[in-house]
């Protein structure tokens, strides 16, 4: 029984889908957010397996840049979060529709 | 001599302007002096030319000066160059006397209103534009002088603008006239699809060319245009309307001068005419038509001006009869009688209307030959020379017309015979109420008080008012005098005018006998027509059942125009502006606007403004890339 | 490094599947939890899976900085966040405001996940083999991708300072007091001093991310951890400081 | 003609150099802005003028042509020239520039409004010089903004509205010409190998029958709308109503005309085949437009919307002028728009100074003005009876050699025209008996005659209508030429055959024989 590239693709598959059907379905922003993480987490695991796989180190590298660009937006959502939860206390992503058409 | 040709008509214009820059400075009465001073010296000018050229051979009696090209476009080339030659010098002289004689009148006339020298700024330019019209060496120039004259009759019959019925009288003249226009300017196009020129010499040398369908059409295109200025049928009632303007106006434009503007058109188109005689044999029907028409219609108006009006359009149905049949010279014989008759008639009905403040009604007159002697006079006279009266000038032109009529068509003349009765009917009925029988009116209480409300103080006018009629009185019994029916020796005008109409003049050689027996027979039927008038309206107390409605109301013919013309053609234009321009059109557009603005209204429905869905959205569509991907790889 | 793929062994399986069934079970969690907080907990529970992942394929340094950063930094920013913000709140879960929006997200989510599947067709892996350099031993792990970052993604990387700056600035932006309390009193530009600090801490990163270490991300990365909250502590817990802050200049 | 003086690209430049000056002062110096815009507008006029004097009146070619190369790789090059046929337009676009500054009273101190109307001076100029097709593009398209904020910023009372519409109006119809002239430019580089924008040598390029079609409705969309064309005028109305008095009397005076010059530029220099297959078409347009809109305004009630109207019917002539494809025709149409824009300008003048006086431009709360303000009066008579087309005035002469080309190639169409005569008219009459006729309900003197500003803004407009209808020939003689060459080349083109060089009428005698 061999661990090949596609257990771990499968694996990085379901992670995604999971973090994708919570960010549709959860209304809380936090745990959007988190939902999120998880659809990064899932594509870095694919960097990080066609990284072995194919054996380039260039994979590895984009996972360093993810994980930056995750940090980043983890700052900026969050703060954008505070400032909303600031105005309206306990307000879900349903509450805050002004752009509505 | 010739060459000061251009004085004619720059002189009246120069007083146009002189006028326009200086008139109300000038003010009450030297406007009008300097304006009647322009057109009498222009009267001098064209005497000089006109002598200037009678001293020329007969054949050679023909002089263009070109002042310069006017348009020049592609192969269409217009000078602006005046045409002296037999007729258009007779018609300068005419219309500079004439208007020289009105321009004194209206010195009087006008003396008491506040435009007074707005009113010769008019006339002058009025002169100016007639002359113009008169002298032009091409059809082009003639249409500026047509154009320009109905635009002055325009500010002169709604010279007195404050009142609505002057308003609309000359808005309805121009509408009128815009309709034979617009057929005049067709005529022109036609005039230089078919020989490349508007210019007169130039088009006439080439008319052996053009077909008999183009002919007649060209004939018949600027005899409409004529019908407007002319006031024949069907364009006649603006003419009647046209008595809002002040009562010189009426003398100079509207009978003695602009109104024959269309006949001298008809005359000076002679070459086409001869050539088309179809379009000669509507004219002559229509002209004969529309002078017994306006001869009935004069019967049973009660305005004095009306009554004039009315005659008016009837004598030029004469005139256009005669230049119908190619008697063109007889036309412009009867157009010279007439201007001078016709001024002294509507000068004198203006000094009776100037004498009864202003009011126009005949039933209202009466007996006033004691109290104005001169006017009384000199309309009578009047009366007798358009009556057909021998030895009156209108014995003599308008038998000079009938003879011809006759000869061409007999059926005509008969229409013409009964004209002449109803002609000197109706004027006789005019002068007894005016002048003659009981006086059903109140003298004022105070003498010289003319101008109150209490009253009349009927008086004959002063001499600037007066001298103009009497000089036109003298005219009119002597007017004959230019063209006596004896061929060879004192036909003056016949042989004047022969160079322009030449071999085309429409000539029946009568013998001698048929000539006299077609005088008698005119004497006798002006003799009807007079008696016919006294015998019904010179008694005194009796009043003749002989107005029945229909002549009163114009045969119906305005009330129809009104009725089967404007109202409709208004509504149509009230429901293209509504409906069409602002529903169909207008509706259009806004409709694609709409149209926009209801998709989007739909659509930002879409724009749920929930995050969630957005990011539904974009799951959906990450799933059907991959499977569009899906289908393309399998 | 085809060898190392070739010789799975026993152990790397149940590794894997013990991993594997850590990071889906937490991932479920994430989703599924009606706390925030457990929520938070179980995404650390799937990065540690992830974190065990990345060791087995070969990419220490990332799994040490997964652990680090993820699940040191980031999820205690959220979890603070929680507290601060006191939503810790159970979230009725049992039924979605938004009509059919759970059962086309599943839906969507399944069919997404089988299309995915369909189409590697088992054959996952395709494409040039070390284009931009092999990967090396377990040993020089960290050195080659040093060596990656600031040679061939150099530009990226500084573009990735850039981004940090930014998102940093935003931060402060948008975590300020939107109205202050004594804002009347105050002049208009008193306040810029606050604006101007990040920037310059910007500046500041920027001229040392060109020579440091791989080890500079990471600060870089903490750094505007720690900025956040420094400025998002003050003024949530006491509003008066940073006006007194502010006044003082 | 000299080379020496770069006549055209100063008159687009000094006014764009002003606009940018006048943006630059300070707001509160109103005098100055006054000041400096009308004299940037006078340098123009006087540059102009110079140009018109230095024109070599029996060429019928482009001169003072001035070539640069503005974007290379596209063959796009700042290249203007000027002909017969646009040289008065130019003149009159530099007269009324100033003319419409001075009409605007306290406005002309406004900053925004002198940069703006400058700014539209130089898109206007532009667009009449240009010989690129892209340049001539961009200067069309400048010209909306301008106009778009004149109306909405300076307008009456339903400004928004009128603004909106017509920049929307105008500018979905300037797309068709945008895609027209990609695509001429395509298909003339996939011939030639060349990609270029000019107009002399995109002359040149073969159009299938379709393409031209195509290619010839998609240039008339744009230029049928700005004009605007029947039934593409719903525009205007309410634009010319709601804007200032400088705005009214430029968009109708001077960009009026952008759409049917470009006609006469474009249309008939590029697609000379689609012009003689769709004369028919856009004769009957024209002719609807002067019918129709002397019948809208024979019920218009409000002063700029009725000159709105009669600008339609007058802009129906200029159409036919245009497609008659006859010497004269066009010779009347080019000179009918610069006359229509005098007396439109002077009308819109008049218009805007009774609105002054009495705060509304509806006849029915006029009556007997011309008691109280005779001056204005007479002048009003004199522009309109010029509208009218009354000979001896600038409208006739035009008017004329329009209907009698026309009527040499389109007898019943130039007949049907000629209707629009008579109700031209009828609405103008009836516009003016319902505000100066009748007795006077204003007290005397409550309203004023025309002040001495006033009339000196009038005095070169009415000098001018006077003028053109008595001496056109400088105009004409100028004009020939170059419309010469341009129906030379329709000819040529569209028929296969050599031009016609008799005059009228010499075929109908060759074929019915002798002369007399």
């Amino acid at each position: 029984m061999s661990v090949g590239a596609s257990w771990y693709l499968t694996l990085a598959a379901v992670l995604f889908t999971i973090g994708a059907t919570g960010l549709l379905i959860r209304r809380n922003v936090l745990v959007m957010f988190m939902c999120v993480e998880l659809m990064l987490n899932a594509a870095n695991l694919t960097f990080v397996t066609f990284a072995r796989s194919l054996n380039d180190i260039a994979g590895q590298t984009a996972v360093f840049f993810v994980l930056v660009v995750a940090a980043a937006e983890v700052v900026v959502g969050l703060g954008i979060i505070v400032s909303i939860y600031r105005r309206r206390p306990g307000a879900t992503a349903d509450d805050v529709h002004g752009l509505r058409g | 001599m010739l060459r000061s040709v251009f004085l004619i008509p720059l002189l009246p214009l120069a007083g146009f302007v002189i006028l326009l820059a200086t008139g109300r400075r000038l003010g009450n009465p030297r406007a009008g002096w300097l304006a009647t001073l322009m057109v009498a010296a222009s009267f001098v000018v064209t005497i000089v030319v006109f002598v200037g050229l009678f001293r020329l051979p007969v054949t050679g009696r023909s002089y263009t000066q070109t002042w310069f090209t006017w348009i020049s476009a592609g192969h269409l080339h217009v000078d602006m160059g005046l045409l002296v030659d037999p007729l258009s010098m007779t018609m300068a002289a005419f219309v500079t006397g004439v208007s020289a004689l009105i321009h004194l009148y209206s010195i009087g006339y006008m003396e008491h209103d506040e435009d007074f020298s707005k009113f010769f700024v008019y006339l002058n330019l009025f002169v100016a534009a007639m002359l113009l019209l008169v002298l032009a060496d091409n059809f082009l120039l003639l249409f500026l002088g047509w154009e320009g004259v109905g635009v002055c009759s325009y500010f002169l019959i709604g010279f007195w603008f404050e009142r609505d019925s002057a308003a609309s009288a000359a808005k309805k003249a121009v509408i009128f006239n815009r309709i034979g226009d617009a057929a005049f300017l067709v005529a022109l196009f036609l005039i230089y699809e078919r020989t490349g020129s508007l210019e007169y010499h130039t088009v006439f040398a080439r008319l052996g060319s053009l077909g008999q369908p183009s002919l007649v059409a060209i004939g018949l295109l600027l005899f409409a245009g004529a019908v407007g200025k002319s006031a024949q049928i069907p364009l006649y009632p603006w003419l009647a309307d046209a008595m809002e303007g002040p009562t010189p106006v009426s003398a100079l434009i509207h009978a003695a001068t602009m109104v024959t503007a269309g006949v001298y058109l008809m005359c000076r188109i002679s070459p086409i005419l001869f050539r088309a005689p179809d379009a000669g044999h509507v004219i002559a029907v229509i002209g004969a038509v529309t002078a017994l028409l306006g001869a009935t219609i004069a019967c049973a108006q009660n305005d004095i001006k009306k009554i004039l009006a009315y005659s008016t359009i009837s004598q030029l149905g004469y005139m256009f009869f005669a230049a119908g049949i190619g008697a063109y010279d007889a036309a412009i014989f009867l157009m010279l009688t007439h201007a001078f008759y016709k001024a002294l008639l509507f000068l004198g009905a203006g000094s009776v209307i100037h004498a009864m403040n202003d009011d126009q009604d005949v039933k209202t007159m009466g007996a006033l030959a004691r109290f104005m002697p001169i006017t009384a006079v000199t309309f009578l006279i009047g009366w007798l020379s358009i009556g057909g009266v021998p030895p009156f000038s209108g014995f003599w032109s308008k038998g000079d017309v009938l003879l011809n009529g006759f000869a061409s068509n007999p059926a005509l003349w008969v229409v013409g015979a009964v004209t002449a009765v109803l002609t000197a009917y109706y004027l006789g009925r005019a002068y007894l109420l005016v002048f003659r029988g009981e006086q059903r009116w109140v003298e004022a209480r105070v003498p010289g008080d003319g101008h109150g409300h209490d009253g009349y103080h009927p008086h004959d006018p002063s001499w600037v008012m007066s001298a103009p009629l009497v000089v036109l009185g003298v005219l009119s019994v002597l007017g004959g005098l230019i063209n006596l029916p004896v061929h060879g020796s004192l036909d003056f005008l016949d042989r004047w005018l022969s160079p322009v109409f030449g071999s085309r003049l429409f000539q029946h050689h009568w013998s001698v006998g048929g000539e006299w027996t077609f005088a008698l027979i005119d004497a006798a039927l002006a003799v009807l027509g007079v008696g016919l008038s006294i015998t019904l309206w010179g008694k005194t107390s009796e009043r003749p059942a002989v107005e029945p409605t229909f002549l009163r109301r114009a045969w119906y013919i305005d009330w129809a125009y009104d009725r089967f013309i404007a109202r409709p053609s208004t509504e149509v234009a009230i429901e293209t502006s509504s409906v069409v321009e602002a529903e169909v059109i207008d509706g259009a557009v806004n409709g694609v606007a709409g149209l926009v603005r209801s998709t989007g209204r739909q659509l930002r429905k879409v724009q749920t403004g929930y995050v969630r869905n957005y990011a539904l959205g974009l799951t959906a569509g990450l799933v059907l890339v991959l499977a569009y991907v899906l289908t393309r790889v399998s | 490094m085809t060898k190392v793929l070739a010789v799975a062994t026993i152990p790397d399986a149940i590794t894997f599947a013990i991993a594997a069934a850590i990071c889906v079970v937490g991932a479920f969690g994430v989703v599924l939890a009606r706390n925030p907080v457990h929520s938070a907990l179980m995404l650390v529970m799937t990065l540690f899976g992830v974190a065990v992942l990345f060791v087995e394929e070969n990419a220490q340094f990332l799994a040490a900085v997964q652990v680090i950063v993820y699940a040191g930094a980031i999820v205690v920013l959220f979890l603070f966040v929680i507290m601060l913000l006191g939503v810790d709140r159970s979230e009725a879960i049992e039924r979605d405001p938004l009509p059919g929006q759970r059962f086309i997200a599943v839906c969507l989510g399944i069919l997404g996940l089988a299309e995915v599947l369909l189409l590697a067709h088992g054959q996952w892996p395709r494409g040039a083999r070390s284009v931009s350099g092999a990967q090396g031993s377990p040993a020089d792990n960290v050195r080659l991708l040093g060596r990656s970052v600031f040679t061939t993604y150099l530009l990226a990387f500084e573009v990735t300072s850039a981004l940090l700056v930014i998102a940093v600035v935003g931060a402060v932006v948008l975590a300020r007091r939107p109205r202050r309390a004594l804002g009347d009193a105050i002049p208009p530009g008193a306040d810029e001093p606050l604006d101007g600090s990040p920037v310059a801490d910007a500046g500041g990163e920027d001229a040392g991310g060109e020579d440091a270490g791989a080890d500079v991300a990471d600060v870089a990365v903490t750094g505007a951890d720690v900025a956040v909250r420094r400025e998002a502590e003050p003024q949530a817990v006491d509003p008066e400081a940073i006006d007194a802050e502010v006044t003082r200049p | 003609m000299s080379g020496t003086f770069p006549y055209l690209t100063t008159l687009v430049l000094l006014p764009a150099a002003a606009a940018l000056l006048v943006a630059l002062l300070p707001s509160a110096q109103r005098r100055l802005v006054q000041v400096l815009g009308i004299a940037a507008s006078l340098a123009v006029l006087g540059v102009a003028a110079a140009a018109t004097v230095e024109f070599t009146s029996g060429d019928g070619g482009y001169q003072f042509v001035s070539t640069h190369q503005w974007i290379g790789a596209f063959g796009i090059s700042w290249s203007l020239g000027m002909d017969g046929i646009s040289l008065f337009l130019v003149l009159m676009t530099a007269l009324l520039f100033p003319i419409a500054l001075g009409a605007s009273g306290g406005r002309s101190g406004d900053k925004s409004f002198v940069a703006w109307i400058l700014v539209l001076e130089a898109g206007c100029l532009g667009s009449f010089l240009a010989l690129d097709l892209l340049l001539f593009f961009v200067f069309f398209e400048l010209t909306l903004v301008p106009v778009y904020l004149l109306i909405a910023g300076w307008g009456h009372e339903r400004r928004g509205y009128a603004a909106g519409k017509f920049f929307l109006y105008t500018l979905g119809a300037s797309a068709f010409l945008f895609v027209g002239i990609l695509a001429l430019v395509a298909i003339h580089a996939s011939q030639t190998g060349v990609t270029t924008f000019d107009v002399r040598a995109l002359a040149d390029t073969h159009l299938s029958g379709t393409a031209g079609v195509l290619l010839f409705l998609a240039f008339t969309a744009a230029f049928a709308v700005k004009a605007p064309i029947f039934p593409f005028h719903t525009w205007s109305p309410d634009a010319y109503r709601e804007a200032p008095a400088a705005g009214s009397l430029l968009l109708a005076g001077v960009m009026a005309k952008l759409g049917t010059y470009g006609i006469i530029r474009f249309d008939l220099a590029l697609f000379p085949r689609a012009v003689v297959t769709l004369a028919p078409l856009l004769l009957t347009l024209g002719a609807i437009g002067v019918i129709y809109g002397a019948v809208v305004a024979a019920v218009e009630r409000d002063l700029k919307r009725l000159v709105a109207y009669s600008s339609l019917a007058h802009l129906g002539f200029i159409v036919i002028g245009a497609f008659a494809l006859t010497r004269e025709a066009l010779t009347g149409a080019v000179l009918q728009m610069v006359n229509h824009g005098l007396y439109t300008a002077a009308l819109f003048i008049l218009i805007a100074v009774i609105y002054q006086r009495l705060g509304t431009f509806s006849v029915r709360d006029m009556r007997g003005l011309q008691r109280r303000v005779p001056v204005l009066a007479g002048v009003f008579m004199v522009v309109m009876l010029a509208s009218i087309g009354v000979p001896g005035l600038n409208g006739f002469v035009g008017e004329f050699l329009i209907l009698a080309g026309t009527f040499l190639t389109h007898r019943w169409w130039a007949v049907v025209a000629t209707a629009g005569v008579v109700l031209a008219a009828i609405y103008l009459l009836w516009a003016y008996q319902q505000a100066f006729h009748g007795k006077p309900t204003v007290e005397p003197g409550a309203v004023r005659d025309l002040t001495w500003r006033e009339g000196l803004v009038l005095a070169p407009l009415v000098v001018l209508i006077v003028l053109l209808g008595i001496f056109p020939g400088p105009l004409l003689s100028r004009i020939g030429p170059s419309v010469s060459q341009v129906v030379t080349h329709v000819e040529v083109v569209a028929h296969q055959r050599p031009p016609q060089v008799g005059p009228p009428g010499v075929a109908a005698r060759q074929n019915s024989g002798t002369q007399p």
